[in-house]
């Protein structure tokens, strides 16, 4: 399947792909009003930044998907390989915090926990992707 | 007021046709008249011409120059050029026949020559190019003369009007070749100038042609390196000194020039066999500035056979057809079957494909 | 072949989707001594808190039977297994036929005995749906809620009664709370802000005796109370194992496939011991994700898959109020940690390895060292100076972060 | 001194309504243009710093940034323009000569411009080049004179080393030093995916990119850096490189500052230090010595290899040409004064060389006056900035055309004309490894091969509509142009007649 995968050589750690991130999920049409409102919504990507290496890093979209099956609400589910969480069922317990490897299950104020979902409901092409502007994250199938 | 051939470059459409008999069986120049005539639409009147091999059997070993004179005074200053560097075996108008549709004809005179020993030694080339740069010399430097034909036993008689109006004229009944070449002529850039009619001819080359090349200035300006200089600004020209060049000078032969002249693409040249690739890839390298482009369709003539053409997307119209002992080539099938109604083979021949018909028996070119 | 599963809660759902990765045909049959299509146990507090309602309870959707093809017997309690003849012999009398059984029975809530309980009208154990509703039956606003013991479901009980009466005291035993997840630090962390809401802790003591409407603690305090819940403890049920035979230590002994002593027999879950590779012993871990995880590989097994499960560890997120905590591993190793305000870490290092960790307050990204426990993986090879920041994969080397983000096999 | 203040050129425009303080214009400038002010919560911009890359507004999300030309001015003056004014101004201060990079963007002429292209109607149909095949593929060098078969067949004439271009494009030459390793990466990787060839430049070859060697021409310049005979051998032809279009008449300077540990190595000097190219080949006094050269590297390489000399377009460009024709150059590249270059005296820049249309024009008629024309195949640089560009050049006469700012270009370069300061922001131009990772050369090999198929797809549908369908009917077709504004003696240069003729 397609995932989006990480080429830290070429992450110049603008963060442009978290703003898009928000964006995406923030509902608004337009970028300025997903920003500059009251709500600011939680990029589901993470930056990490180093002396010289950056990258970011979001759902992997694993195989084995220690969240979904440490999920004690049933809230997190795959479909077609594409991990997703329902809002109306997380309790916000964190477990899968707690559960994944790569540290991509986000939270903030609210009670549910945030996501990357790939984009697939809305624009078919996951947003970081489309935002990054040195290919440094791909939206490809591997292996 | 319009430009005549050698002030601007003259594009023009046209027909062609041509026929050879094998046996070298010397053939009517009426047959030649009648077939060119079936294609009179596409013709507009402004030039239509012949050539003729193994026309004269008599003087077969002189040189046979046919020349247009503005007036006197040109003949005058050609003569004695000629004179100077040429021994002239015989010298005569050339019977016409006057006719309606010809007119404002200039003085048209024929010379049989040879090369004055001593003044071809002298300029230390070889007999052919002497008398080519004598003709070349003639047309650029004497003002209203111009050598037309200047080939050995063949001839080239051409004018303004209607091909079989000129036919008519030049009284070409009288005549028997073995090989005949017509021209009818639709320039669209010319008041008509009889030295601009077709066919054009260098020595014993003559090419007549219907097409517009668009790769003329690129042919142009190569061929002009190597003493050649394009004065009427026609394709028919530029062509003639490229076979000119190529056969002469580069000892090709017409298989070769056909694949110089109409290359095969790149992508056909990738899939020969090695020695053949080699030799294409050569070619088109060597020679990348004699690719004719554009659309043509030509009919060479040269001593002892004649040679059709199309560009290589054929994008003029040639048909072919055999009877017996004869080839004959046309821009359009009628011109063939007005002279020869039941032919046993016809066809289209490929873009870039070149028809040869030479001479049975190593090319006993008088026919005799 | 026949599957039979006896219990209908985490590990039993992780057999059965375990199971239909590999045998999209085979008969299931689920065995369950509730009423319920399956639900999530944590979710009671939720759900008597209101956050969860009487749909979102259920831990898979309404048609999950009938889409992986199971046979539920509801309310039909397993009384013994007769390996002998391959069937499991219920309550009534019946008998059910296996070629693959799941002994999936979890556990119970210890109350131990103590004087004047009987006379209690209004005591709970809080584990079961049954017990949330019980508990909601009762409960009024204003109160009185006495709740024994200070662990997870002690405190997550008084979360889920808080909405209704903010009247709730705690009373333990051990001188701080949730002293099996947290240390002291933490459990003082926790202990304050739960006190900021308003509940009261009794800490140290435990009651003597009770008479109905009051508890008498050995302390000599008494507590008047409308409500009690015990919150004591779990006792595995392992009983169905040993009665028939198998190997039963604390827990049901299961290898790395979860099977049992018995080839047929698989046993997943709060019944079982897992082999904690934090401190690499067996013991019991009565965890959700671990049911799961133990539950899938078990059904897995029973289909005729390989996979193992060895990599678990004790682990935890929970929250209280607001105050979200996530725990791992063991604590017993060099412990560096960092208290701001609000939040509190604390990471464990022994033998070269990362063996735990507790994150108060700021849990983000906890789930990368939980990783770096599961997988042992060296503090050599890792960026020492980033390790006690924070998590993250900057961490791991180059070569690694490679695997793990632009690989393939994601998440093997 | 007040005298020394110059109100900044350009001024950074934020709409503060679309802005959300994302602050991608503050990481992503590396002339620290942008703020971000914790204190006021805003944004704020140094202009003085900005060099108008335009970095910052195409990676701002909510296009919230403009850069405008500041309206600031000094009392108008038709004589003493303000640049000059500032100018003079800085030099008063620093005493220094000024640096400037990319091409003469002065307002001169632009013959390309002045010249209009045919197209078939009626007499001669134009090809569609979706039907018929159209073939840009070329060959660069000498042209054999003769060709003698033997009995067989086989060819027994010599033959000479040519180097087959797909497309009659190629990458002029930037060193590495002068441009990025990933702007290398991503030239070479282009070339060897289109089938034509990159160039080295007078920086070496990276050991990394000697696997793209057979779609290189390394270049040979008067410092000689990198060169050896493996650097020699790992080519498809050798370029000595006597001039460049920008800078005629001298050398090249590299400061230290570029020169890392990978530049140090591939250059073959010392990490650190200035990378100077004199002016002259100190062995090339003369044509006779480089004969000699052009011996010498086909000695080296065992007469395998092209060998191309590159000049400036000066005004004895004819001359020259015809000269090196007869050296035993296989390949003749000319560049003209509108070329482009890492770093040059401003002055020198805008003034010295002229227009490579009229360069191109005298020398391709020279050649053929002298027969000489197939003995070497003409290239040309020095701005050419489209398709019309290329058609209109091989029309004149050129077998092929050196891109360099038009590629730059493909991989984001905006222009800015500021190479010389190093912090190229679009990571081309610069050795800074936080900046040169903008360039990721996988993007930027593809938008190369886009432009150049871009460009050879345009070339085809105008050759279609002349009628033409391959280059080498075009080549030299002058025919197949018009002047147009032109004077009588320009029309004579370039051989061409006026529109409407």
């Amino acid at each position: 399947m397609k995932r989006v995968y990480v080429n830290e050589d070429w992450c110049l750690g603008c963060h442009l792909c978290e703003y898009h991130c928000s964006f995406a999920n923030s509902g608004k049409s337009d970028m300025v009003k997903a920003f500059n409102g009251n709500t600011k919504t939680t990029p589901r990507i993470v930056i990490e930044e180093g002396d010289d290496i950056n990258f970011a890093v979001q759902c992997r979209h694993c195989d084995e998907p220690l969240c979904v099956k440490g999920c004690i609400a049933g809230a997190l589910t795959v479909t077609d390989g594409v991990i997703t969480i329902d809002d109306t069922r997380c309790v916000g317990c964190y477990t899968c915090v707690l559960s994944c490897p790569f540290g991509c299950i986000v939270t903030d104020n609210e009670k549910v926990i945030k996501k990357c979902d790939l984009c697939i409901s809305r624009t078919g092409e996951p947003a970081c992707v489309k935002g990054c502007p040195n290919a440094a994250i791909v939206f490809e199938e591997r292996g | 007021m319009l430009k005549k051939e050698g002030q601007i470059r003259i594009p023009s459409g046209c027909a062609i046709s041509g026929f050879i008999n094998r046996n070298g069986k010397r053939i009517s120049g009426d047959q030649i008249v009648k077939s060119i005539s079936y294609m009179h639409d596409r013709s507009n009147g402004l030039g239509g011409g012949f050539a003729g091999y193994g026309i004269y059997p008599e003087y077969k070993d002189l040189y046979a120059f046919h020349v247009f004179y503005e007036d006197s005074a040109s003949r005058e200053e050609t003569e004695r050029f000629l004179e100077e560097h040429f021994d002239i075996v015989n010298l005569s108008r050339i019977p016409t026949k006057k006719h309606k549709n010809i007119t404002n004809e200039p003085l048209i005179w024929r010379y049989f020559l040879e090369p004055l020993p001593t003044k071809l030694a002298a300029s230390q080339l070889e007999e052919k190019e002497f008398v080519a740069q004598s003709v070349i010399n003639i047309n650029i430097k004497i003002d209203g003369a111009y050598v037309f034909s200047s080939g050995k036993n063949m001839g080239v008689f051409k004018a303004v009007g209607f091909p079989e109006d000129v036919g008519e004229f030049y009284r070409l009944d009288e005549y028997a070749g073995y090989a005949w070449t017509a021209h009818g002529r639709y320039p669209t850039n010319t008041p008509g100038w009889w030295g601009g009619a077709h066919p054009f001819a260098l020595l014993d080359y003559t090419i007549v042609h219907n097409g517009e090349i668009s790769s003329y200035d690129a042919n142009r300006r190569f061929v002009e390196m190597y003493g050649y200089k394009c004065t009427l600004l026609t394709d028919t020209e530029v062509i003639t000194y490229i076979i000119d060049f190529l056969n002469r000078k580069h000892n090709l032969s017409c298989e070769d020039i056909a694949k110089i002249i109409a290359a095969p693409f790149w992508s056909k040249i990738d899939t020969l066999p090695a020695k053949e690739k080699e030799k294409a890839l050569l070619f088109r390298n060597m020679f990348s500035s004699l690719l004719i482009t554009g659309p043509f369709s030509i009919i060479l003539g040269f001593e002892g056979g004649i040679m059709a053409l199309n560009d290589r997307l054929k994008l003029r119209s040639m048909v072919a057809a055999e009877k017996d002992d004869m080839v004959y080539i046309a821009s359009e099938e009628c011109a063939i079957r007005a002279i020869c109604p039941e032919v046993d083979k016809i066809w289209s021949p490929k873009g870039g494909e070149p028809i040869i018909v030479t001479l049975n028996n190593g090319g006993d070119s008088y026919g005799n | 072949m026949n599957y039979l599963i006896i219990g209908n809660s985490t590990a039993a759902i992780g057999a059965v989707e375990g199971i239909r990765r590999l045998d999209t045909t085979s008969s299931i049959t689920i065995l369950s001594d509730e009423t319920y299509h399956t639900y999530s146990r944590p979710l009671i507090s939720y759900w008597l808190e209101g956050k969860v309602s009487d749909e979102k309870i259920f831990y898979r959707p309404q048609d999950f039977y009938s889409a992986n093809k199971c046979n539920v017997l509801l309310g039909k309690k397993a009384v013994k297994i007769d390996r002998s003849e391959g069937e499991v012999i219920l309550e009534d009398g019946s008998a059910v036929a296996y070629d693959k059984l799941l002994i999936a029975t979890g556990s119970r809530p210890f109350v131990p005995l103590m004087e004047g309980l009987d006379t209690v009208s209004n005591k709970f154990t809080f584990m079961k749906y049954d017990d949330a509703k019980a508990v909601k039956a009762v409960l009024k606003p204003d109160s009185k809620v006495l709740i024994i013991g200070a662990g997870l479901i002690g405190l997550k009980a008084a979360e889920g009664v808080y909405k209704m009466t903010k009247d709730i005291t705690v009373v333990d035993l051990a001188d701080r709370i949730l002293p099996s997840i947290l240390d002291n630090e933490g459990s003082n962390i926790v202990q304050k802000h739960l006190e900021t809401k308003g509940v009261r802790f009794i800490l140290s003591d435990k009651a003597a005796k009770f008479t109905d409407g009051t508890a008498i603690l050995e302390s000599g305090t008494a507590l008047d109370f409308d409500i009690l819940i015990i919150a004591i403890g779990v006792r595995p049920n392992t009983e169905l194992a040993s009665e028939c035979g198998l190997e039963v230590n604390k827990g049901i002994i299961v290898d790395s496939t979860c099977k049992t002593s018995d080839a047929s027999i698989y046993a997943a879950g709060d019944c079982t011991e897992s082999f904690d590779v934090s401190t690499g012993t067996e013991k019991i871990l009565a965890l959700l994700p671990n049911a799961y995880m133990q539950g899938e590989v078990a059904g897995l097994a029973m289909a005729g898959g390989t996979k193992t499960y060895e990599k678990a560890i004790p682990m935890n997120a929970i929250g209280f109020f607001g105050l979200h905590m996530i725990t791992a591993g063991s604590y017993d190793g060099d412990a560096t940690s960092i208290q701001t305000e609000g939040n509190y870490k604390k990471l464990v290092l022994k033998d070269g390895l990362v063996k735990g960790y507790i994150m108060i307050g700021d849990v983000a990204r906890a789930g990368i060292y939980t990783s770096i426990i599961k997988e042992q993986i060296p503090v050599p090879d890792l960026d020492s100076e980033l390790l006690a920041s924070k998590p993250q994969m900057m961490l791991f080397s180059k070569s690694r972060r490679l695997q793990n983000l632009g690989g393939v096999n994601v998440g093997n | 001194m007040a005298i020394n203040y110059f109100y900044p050129d350009y001024e950074v425009v934020r709409n503060e309504k679309k802005c959300i303080k994302c602050k991608v214009c503050v990481r992503q400038c590396a002339n620290e243009v942008h703020t971000y002010d914790e204190e006021f919560d805003c944004m704020t911009a140094d202009d003085a710093s900005c060099v108008d890359c335009q970095r910052c507004v195409s990676l701002c999300p909510t296009r919230a940034l403009k850069i405008v030309e500041t309206d600031n001015i000094f009392k108008k003056n038709a004589n003493w323009s303000q640049a000059l004014i500032t100018d003079a101004y800085r030099q008063a201060g620093t005493g220094g000569v000024l640096l400037s990079s990319m091409g003469n963007p002065q307002p001169y002429p632009v013959y390309w411009d002045k010249m209009l292209i045919n197209a078939s109607q009626v007499t001669n149909p134009s090809i569609d080049p979706l039907r018929e095949p159209m073939e840009t593929q070329t060959f660069l060098g000498k042209k054999p004179r003769t060709i003698t078969f033997d009995k067989e067949g086989n060819i027994t004439s010599p033959t000479y080393p040519n180097l087959k271009l797909n497309i009659p494009i190629m990458f002029s030459a930037m060193s590495y030093g002068s441009i990025s390793k990933n702007a290398h990466e991503s030239l070479a990787r282009a070339a060897e995916q289109l089938g034509i060839y990159y160039n080295t430049g007078e920086g070496g070859l990276h050991q990394d990119f000697y696997k793209y060697g057979a779609n290189t021409i390394v270049q040979v310049a008067s410092g000689r850096f990198g060169v050896h005979k493996k650097y020699l051998e790992a080519g498809a032809a050798i370029e000595i490189k006597m001039g460049q279009g920008a800078k005629p008449g001298i050398g090249g300077h590299l400061p230290g500052t570029k020169v890392g540990e990978d530049v140090s190595r591939t250059r073959m000097i010392p990490r650190g230090t200035d990378a100077i190219s004199p002016a002259p080949h100190h062995d090339i006094y003369s044509i006779e010595d480089l004969r000699q050269l052009i011996y010498s590297l086909k000695e080296a390489t065992d007469y395998k290899k092209p060998v191309i000399v590159k000049i400036a377009a000066v005004h004895n460009v004819a001359a020259i040409a015809s000269g090196i024709a007869r050296s035993g150059a296989d390949i003749i590249a000319i560049d003209g004064y509108r070329g482009g270059t890492g770093a040059a005296p401003t002055r020198i820049r805008d003034n010295v060389g002229i227009p490579i249309e009229l360069a191109l024009a005298a020398v391709d008629q020279r050649l053929r006056d002298e027969g000489i024309r197939n003995d070497v195949s003409v290239v040309i640089g020095g701005s050419v900035r489209s398709s019309a560009d290329i058609v209109k050049a091989i029309a004149l006469g050129a077998d092929a055309v050196y891109i360099g700012s038009a590629a730059l270009l493909a991989l984001g370069c905006h222009l800015c004309r500021s190479c010389h300061g190093a912090k190229c922001n679009w990571g081309i131009a610069t050795q800074r490894p936080d900046l040169v990772k903008r360039l990721n050369p996988e993007i930027g090999y593809k938008r190369l091969v886009n432009l150049v198929h871009a460009w050879d797809h345009e070339v085809k549908e105008m050759m279609g509509g002349m009628g033409i369908n391959s280059i080498e009917s075009l080549r030299g077709n002058r025919l197949m142009l018009r002047g147009i504004g032109l004077t009588e003696k320009e029309l004579e240069i370039l051989g061409i007649s006026h529109a409407g003729e």
